[in-house]
């Protein structure tokens, strides 16, 4: 019982996480209507700058302080990221307004392999470290309850308890603030939104630096769990059944979604995975969120799709 | 209408699609301040096209306009994007309403005002006015818009656009799709905002009967050209437009059951 | 109107209730269809005229009602079993293939009486093309009736509206159907493009005694061209008869009509 | 040599109905494949063959069938890979455990697994559609990517699912120089697009536009969206599957699961983008165009970099290739979103029209 609670755990916290990812998903999706593949590349990018950075600015200024070295690299991070978004609007989105969503996602495809691209360039392609303090230390839980406790990853709660207030601060943006509701009306109908004097340029700009940051919070807590390299880029794929599971444009959807998706593929490995060879997590993640589209073809949480004619 | 000063003024102009589509073919037209002037024509003959040249929302249709001028107040605008030309007053309404389903009524309502910087409360106060000219509105303010009926919806579109407080409404096609009494409720308000708001209304409409009895001055449209101007009055009284465009012909109204085959067909058609 | 027979009852709706999760589109609606006839249903928007065709051909199932087609019991018919039945349609926004020529859109129209298979058709010599050239026959007859030859090759997307309505109109007819339905064949035509749309539409109903049913705003059309007239207000009915029968009815005045009609 | 049209007039609905309707067109595709069939061989060295001609063919033709389901019948697909995998396991499984089976019907077996496993991963777009049906067929892909690298009984019991085959025999003409395995590859994409051509001039064709263009409408029209689809992705599969049984047995010998990640459904899908999506011409292009751009850059850049003094890495090559790549997916995406051979057929129509512009 232990032991299943422990995987349950497990299963939850990397949920927190996948759910940061899908997170980047739903909220470019929602507000400007695209389906942003790069989403993965983005937060390996934004890894690599941290990192990068947080090794490098040291070296420049001749300090020790990590606290502060890690401050000033977030800081260049956001700025880069900043600096992607607008980017990313100037050469390819302002062209593409008004186009089918899926030319657009296949227009983000591109975006990540010049991002992939661009990234190793700089900021090199070996494994590189980011270390924010985080604590790695285990704690026991509920000792009382079962004999042994439950062993829990203290960096995984810190990792949950941010994700969640990302959240949080997101939501409030977009349902309270003028921008909020302009960034939804520009994900409903870009012409309209347009022709009503909402400037496309700049909404995007801001979406994708939203965006941006939340692929910097995953890239700094996938990193620092796991070491920054290029196979951060493929989180974007594990993440995708987490979207789809949870609807598209929900931001509940996409945390619960992780979560069923964490808990589903931790399960399935562990109890399901040695009968068939292992290494099931991530088909089983798809296969999870095939088998919810067969019931809800809009996600746990999407909007229901009415078809007229 | 000689002594009033032009707004807006398009001269000439030329769009063409995809690079190979010639859509309009030299359109020109004035439209004089506080007047309601009304674009005519069938589908196709480009009156859509020419709204859109003028509010710049041409680029994501893949269309531009490639010869000719447009100008607002004297000042060339074809340069300006549709954010900066809402700025300076011109608010285009689209063809088939386009609300944001996702969104409130009210929501949809201030999503207008998104260019103004003159504060909250004179924002407030111009919504109050809003509700004001459209009573149902306020009584849907915050159902979903998807979820209203059209002629809803289509006040929607409207009262969104006046929230930029515009000066200029460039209205599309108000009448497609709506019964005929929303229809006359529509248009009603549209000459009330324009005599007591002073708004100007350059309106594309099918409904040549409809928009004659609340226009001052008419454009008819075919293929891309101008064939025919004048004053509302006049042309509701020309013996062509009567034919054509109203289905009156020798007086009375024609059956649509006694339309023949071999009728009288238009000849200014190249 | 003189001389025109209308037959039996060819289609009977009886008590159809349909609903949108609470959202009551149509309630306990009754009406029939005589064949031969013109059949108009009208009414505001939101008043359920849309729902009413798409509970006719299967897009959308009734709650409740039940519709009988031929003396048959078709209330659990699909939109594929509605064509074979003999059911065809035109649509309020045009669901044309815009990147198909207008042969190739009038062509679908006919595939349900098309039945080389696949292999036969990869092969193309031999059947698929005997059977190909059958059914262009049959194709370019309706391309006449409907005067558009000039466009049959031109891509769908680069017509003006009027005309694709109109191809819309012909891909239906190409279905050979009994009863064929009509979402505003009108909507956005000015006057002369109305006119040709109901010697259009009266040509087939007098022609190959095709029984029509359409749902059209405009007045002077509809009093004109039908023969008889459902009024439908927030999914109930109001009114039924003839044009002039509904134009005298106090209830369709206050809710539809309003007072200058 | 004029592009006109003028002067020919067609007198029955036979002669309309030609695949290609101008004389002109016609004849110029005829002479291509001559020309591909006699010149090539006579005028290209072994390398061509090898690295460029060979696997320009077999990509042109999996190229075909994503285009048929992703150009034609509108179901986006990202497991266009697994298609590939599942026709060349087949073929292979075919091969070993059936004795003295033909090759090329093993290929064409192949084909056909690859059609059945297409059907049933194919099964959700009938719920669901667009983003998220893509996203669902990445099930497939990672399924199959799973199944050849953990169950050994599709690879025979090899370790990492790595297997190889003999040189394709067929009615005694071994399949070895790198001329001839470009005489088959060649051999089999003309009979193959010859036969999409037919289909998609056809009904069928027809059918899958409609579902393509107007989904819910279709089936008031009496087109079965079930019965579209599903013979969508089983056509579209089995010329995947075909292709990746030629990739294995033709083009690479032993091969691995890794030659069909998804990066090779990406690959795919670009190729479609690219060139042309709902054009057969655009599956070329595009095939042509992936094929060739990385084996271009590798030679240019070093030379490139030589010319400024700087060392160019193969790590950097690589990088610069993404780089280079994804923008041209932008670009095209911006330009022409209907690819190369949008472009190449306004050329045409601009060409018919000369000397007026319009």
């Amino acid at each position: 019982m232990a032991f299943f609670l422990e995987t349950l755990l497990g299963g939850l916290m990397s949920g927190m996480l996948y759910s940061l990812v899908a997170l980047g998903f739903v909220l470019i999706f929602k507000a400007s209507g695209v389906f942003n593949f790069a989403q993965g590349a983005m937060v390996l990018f934004a890894a690599l700058a941290m990192a990068r950075f947080s090794e490098w600015i040291p070296g420049w200024m001749g300090m020790e302080n990590l606290f502060v070295a890690n401050l000033l690299a977030f800081t260049v991070a956001v700025a880069i990221m900043f600096v992607v978004a607008w980017l990313i609007e100037r050469l390819a989105l302002r062209y593409l307004v008004n186009q089918e969503g899926a030319t657009l996602l296949m227009a983000t495809l591109g975006i990540a392999y010049v991002l992939d691209g661009i990234g190793q360039t700089i900021f090199g392609s070996d494994i590189y470290k980011i270390d924010v303090g985080m604590p790695k230390e285990p704690v026991m839980m509920l000792e009382s309850v079962f004999d042994g406790g439950i062993l829990i990853n203290k960096e995984d709660f810190i990792a949950a308890l941010i994700a969640a207030l990302l959240v949080i601060s997101l939501s409030i943006f977009f349902q309270k603030t003028a921008t909020g509701r302009a960034l939804r009306a520009v994900a409903d109908d870009h012409q309209a939104a347009q022709s009503i004097g909402i400037p496309l340029d700049r909404i995007w700009v801001i979406v994708w630096c939203v965006a941006g940051i939340t692929a910097l919070v995953a890239g700094i807590i996938w990193g620092s769990k796991l070491g920054v390299q290029f196979s951060l880029s493929t989180i974007a794929l594990r993440a995708l059944p987490v979207v789809i599971l949870g609807g598209l444009t929900s931001v509940p959807g996409a945390i619960i979604g992780g979560l069923i998706i964490g808990v589903g593929e931790k399960l399935s490995e562990v109890y399901l995975g040695p009968y068939v060879g292992g290494g099931i997590e991530i088909w089983f993640a798809y296969m999870l969120a095939l088998v919810f589209l067969l019931f809800r073809p809009q996600g746990l949480f999407g909007e229901k799709i009415i078809d007229r004619v | 209408m000689t002594t009033a000063t032009i707004l807006l003024n398009v001269n000439s102009i030329e769009v063409i699609y995809n690079h190979v589509i010639l859509v309009l073919k030299g359109v020109s037209l004035s439209v004089p301040e506080g007047s309601i002037v009304a674009l005519l024509g069938g589908n196709g003959a480009g009156k859509t096209t020419t709204l859109r040249a003028v509010s710049n929302l041409l680029h994501g249709e893949r269309g531009e306009v490639t010869k000719g001028s447009i100008e607002c107040r004297g000042e060339r605008i074809e340069a300006l994007t549709p954010a900066d030309l809402v700025k300076r007053g011109v608010v285009q309404v689209m063809e088939g309403r386009h609300c944001f389903g996702h969104l409130t009524i009210e929501e949809n309502l201030m999503t207008g005002s998104y260019t103004r910087s003159d504060g909250k409360a004179a924002v407030a106060q111009t919504l109050e006015k809003v509700y004001n000219y459209f009573p149902r509105l306020k009584t849907r303010r915050t159902s979903q818009a998807a979820y209203t009926s059209g002629g809803e919806q289509q006040m929607c579109a409207i009262g969104r656009a006046l929230m930029a407080n515009p000066t200029m409404v460039l209205l599309d096609e108000p009448s497609m799709g709506l019964a005929p009494q929303i229809v006359d409720e529509v248009f009603g308000i549209v000459k009330d905002l324009n005599q007591r708001e002073k708004v100007t209304f350059l309106l594309a409409e099918q409904n040549t009967n409809m928009a004659l009895r609340y226009a001052d001055f008419g454009y008819i449209l075919e293929n891309g050209r101008v064939v025919m101007e004048g004053a509302a009055k006049d042309l509701a009284n020309n013996e062509d437009v009567k034919e054509f465009y109203l289905g009156i012909s020798s007086g009375e109204r024609k059956s649509f059951r006694e339309a023949k085959h071999y009728r009288r067909r238009k000849r200014w058609l190249a | 109107m003189s001389g025109r027979k209308f037959g039996e009852v060819i289609l009977d709706l009886k008590n159809i209730s349909l609903s949108f999760g609470g959202v009551k589109a149509l309630q306990d609606i009754s009406f029939n269809v005589l064949e031969h006839e013109v059949r108009a249903i009208i009414g505001p928007n939101g008043a359920g005229k849309s729902s009413m065709l798409n509970v006719i051909n299967g897009v959308y199932r009734p709650q409740q009602g039940d519709i009988i087609l031929r003396g048959e019991h078709h209330a659990n018919m699909d939109s594929y079993g509605a064509a074979k039945a003999g059911l065809a349609r035109t649509f309020q926004n045009i669901a044309l293939c815009k990147g198909m020529s207008v042969l190739d859109n009038i062509m679908t129209g006919r595939n349900l009486k098309m039945k080389a298979n696949m292999l036969q058709q990869a092969i193309w010599f031999g059947a698929a093309q005997r059977e190909e050239l059958e059914h262009r026959a049959k194709v370019e007859e309706i391309i006449d009736f409907l005067e558009i030859q000039h466009i049959r090759k031109t891509p769908v997307g680069r017509l003006p509206y009027g005309l694709q309505k109109r191809v819309d109109l012909a891909r239906a007819l190409a279905m050979e159907p009994q009863i064929l339905l009509l979402d505003e064949p009108m909507a956005g035509m000015n006057v002369e493009e109305k006119q040709d749309m109901c010697r259009f539409i009266l040509d087939v109903n007098d022609q190959f005694g095709t029984t029509v049913v359409l749902i059209e705003h405009d007045m002077g059309v509809v009093m004109d061209i039908s023969d008889r007239v459902v009024v439908l207000d927030y999914g109930k009915k109001i009114g039924d008869g003839t044009p002039d029968e509904v134009r005298a009815n106090p209830d369709v005045i206050s809710a539809y009509l309003g007072a200058s009609h | 040599m004029f592009y006109r049209e003028n002067g020919q007039f067609k007198t029955s609905y036979k002669a309309d109905q030609q695949a290609f309707a101008i004389p002109q067109d016609r004849w110029a595709i005829v002479a291509i494949v001559a020309f591909a069939f006699i010149g090539v061989p006579l005028l290209v060295d072994e390398y061509m063959f090898r690295a460029i001609l060979v696997p320009f063919l077999i990509l042109s033709l999996a190229a075909l069938g994503v285009n048929i389901l992703v150009g034609y019948c509108g179901q986006i697909t990202l497991g266009a890979g697994a298609s590939m995998a599942v026709g060349a396991y087949a073929a292979y499984n075919f091969m070993v455990r059936i004795d003295g089976m033909p090759a090329l019907a093993a290929i064409l077996l192949g084909g056909l697994m690859a059609a059945l496993a297409g059907i049933v991963f194919g099964a959700p777009s009938l719920r669901v559609r667009g983003l998220y049906l893509a996203v669902a067929t990445l099930a497939a892909q990672f399924f199959w990517d799973w199944a050849f690298l953990r169950i050994k009984w599709f690879t025979n019991d090899s370790s990492s699912g790595s297997v190889s085959v003999p040189d394709i025999n067929l009615l005694g003409w071994t399949i070895n120089s790198p001329t001839d395995k470009y005489l088959f590859c060649l051999g089999v994409l003309v009979v193959f697009s010859v036969m999409a051509k037919n289909l998609l001039r056809g009904n069928m064709g027809r059918q899958w536009m409609a579902i393509r263009d107007m989904d819910v409408a279709a089936t008031v029209i009496g087109i079965r969206p079930m019965y579209a689809k599903l013979t969508a992705f089983a056509v579209s599969s089995f010329y995947l599957g075909v292709a990746g049984a030629l990739w294995g047995f033709v083009n690479l010998g032993s091969w691995e699961p890794a030659a069909f990640s998804i990066d090779r459904s990406l690959q795919l899908l670009f190729m479609v983008i690219i060139g042309g999506m709902g054009a057969i011409s655009g599956s070329f292009f595009g095939a042509a165009f992936i094929v060739i751009l990385p084996i271009f850059l590798n030679q240019m850049l070093p030379l490139i970099g030589g010319l400024f003094g700087l060392e160019v890495s193969i790590a950097l090559v690589s990088h610069v290739e993404f780089i280079i790549f994804g923008s041209l997916i932008v670009f095209f995406l911006i330009v022409e979103p209907h690819g190369i051979a949008r472009l190449w057929s306004t050329g045409r129509e601009k060409l018919r029209l000369w000397p007026f512009p319009h």
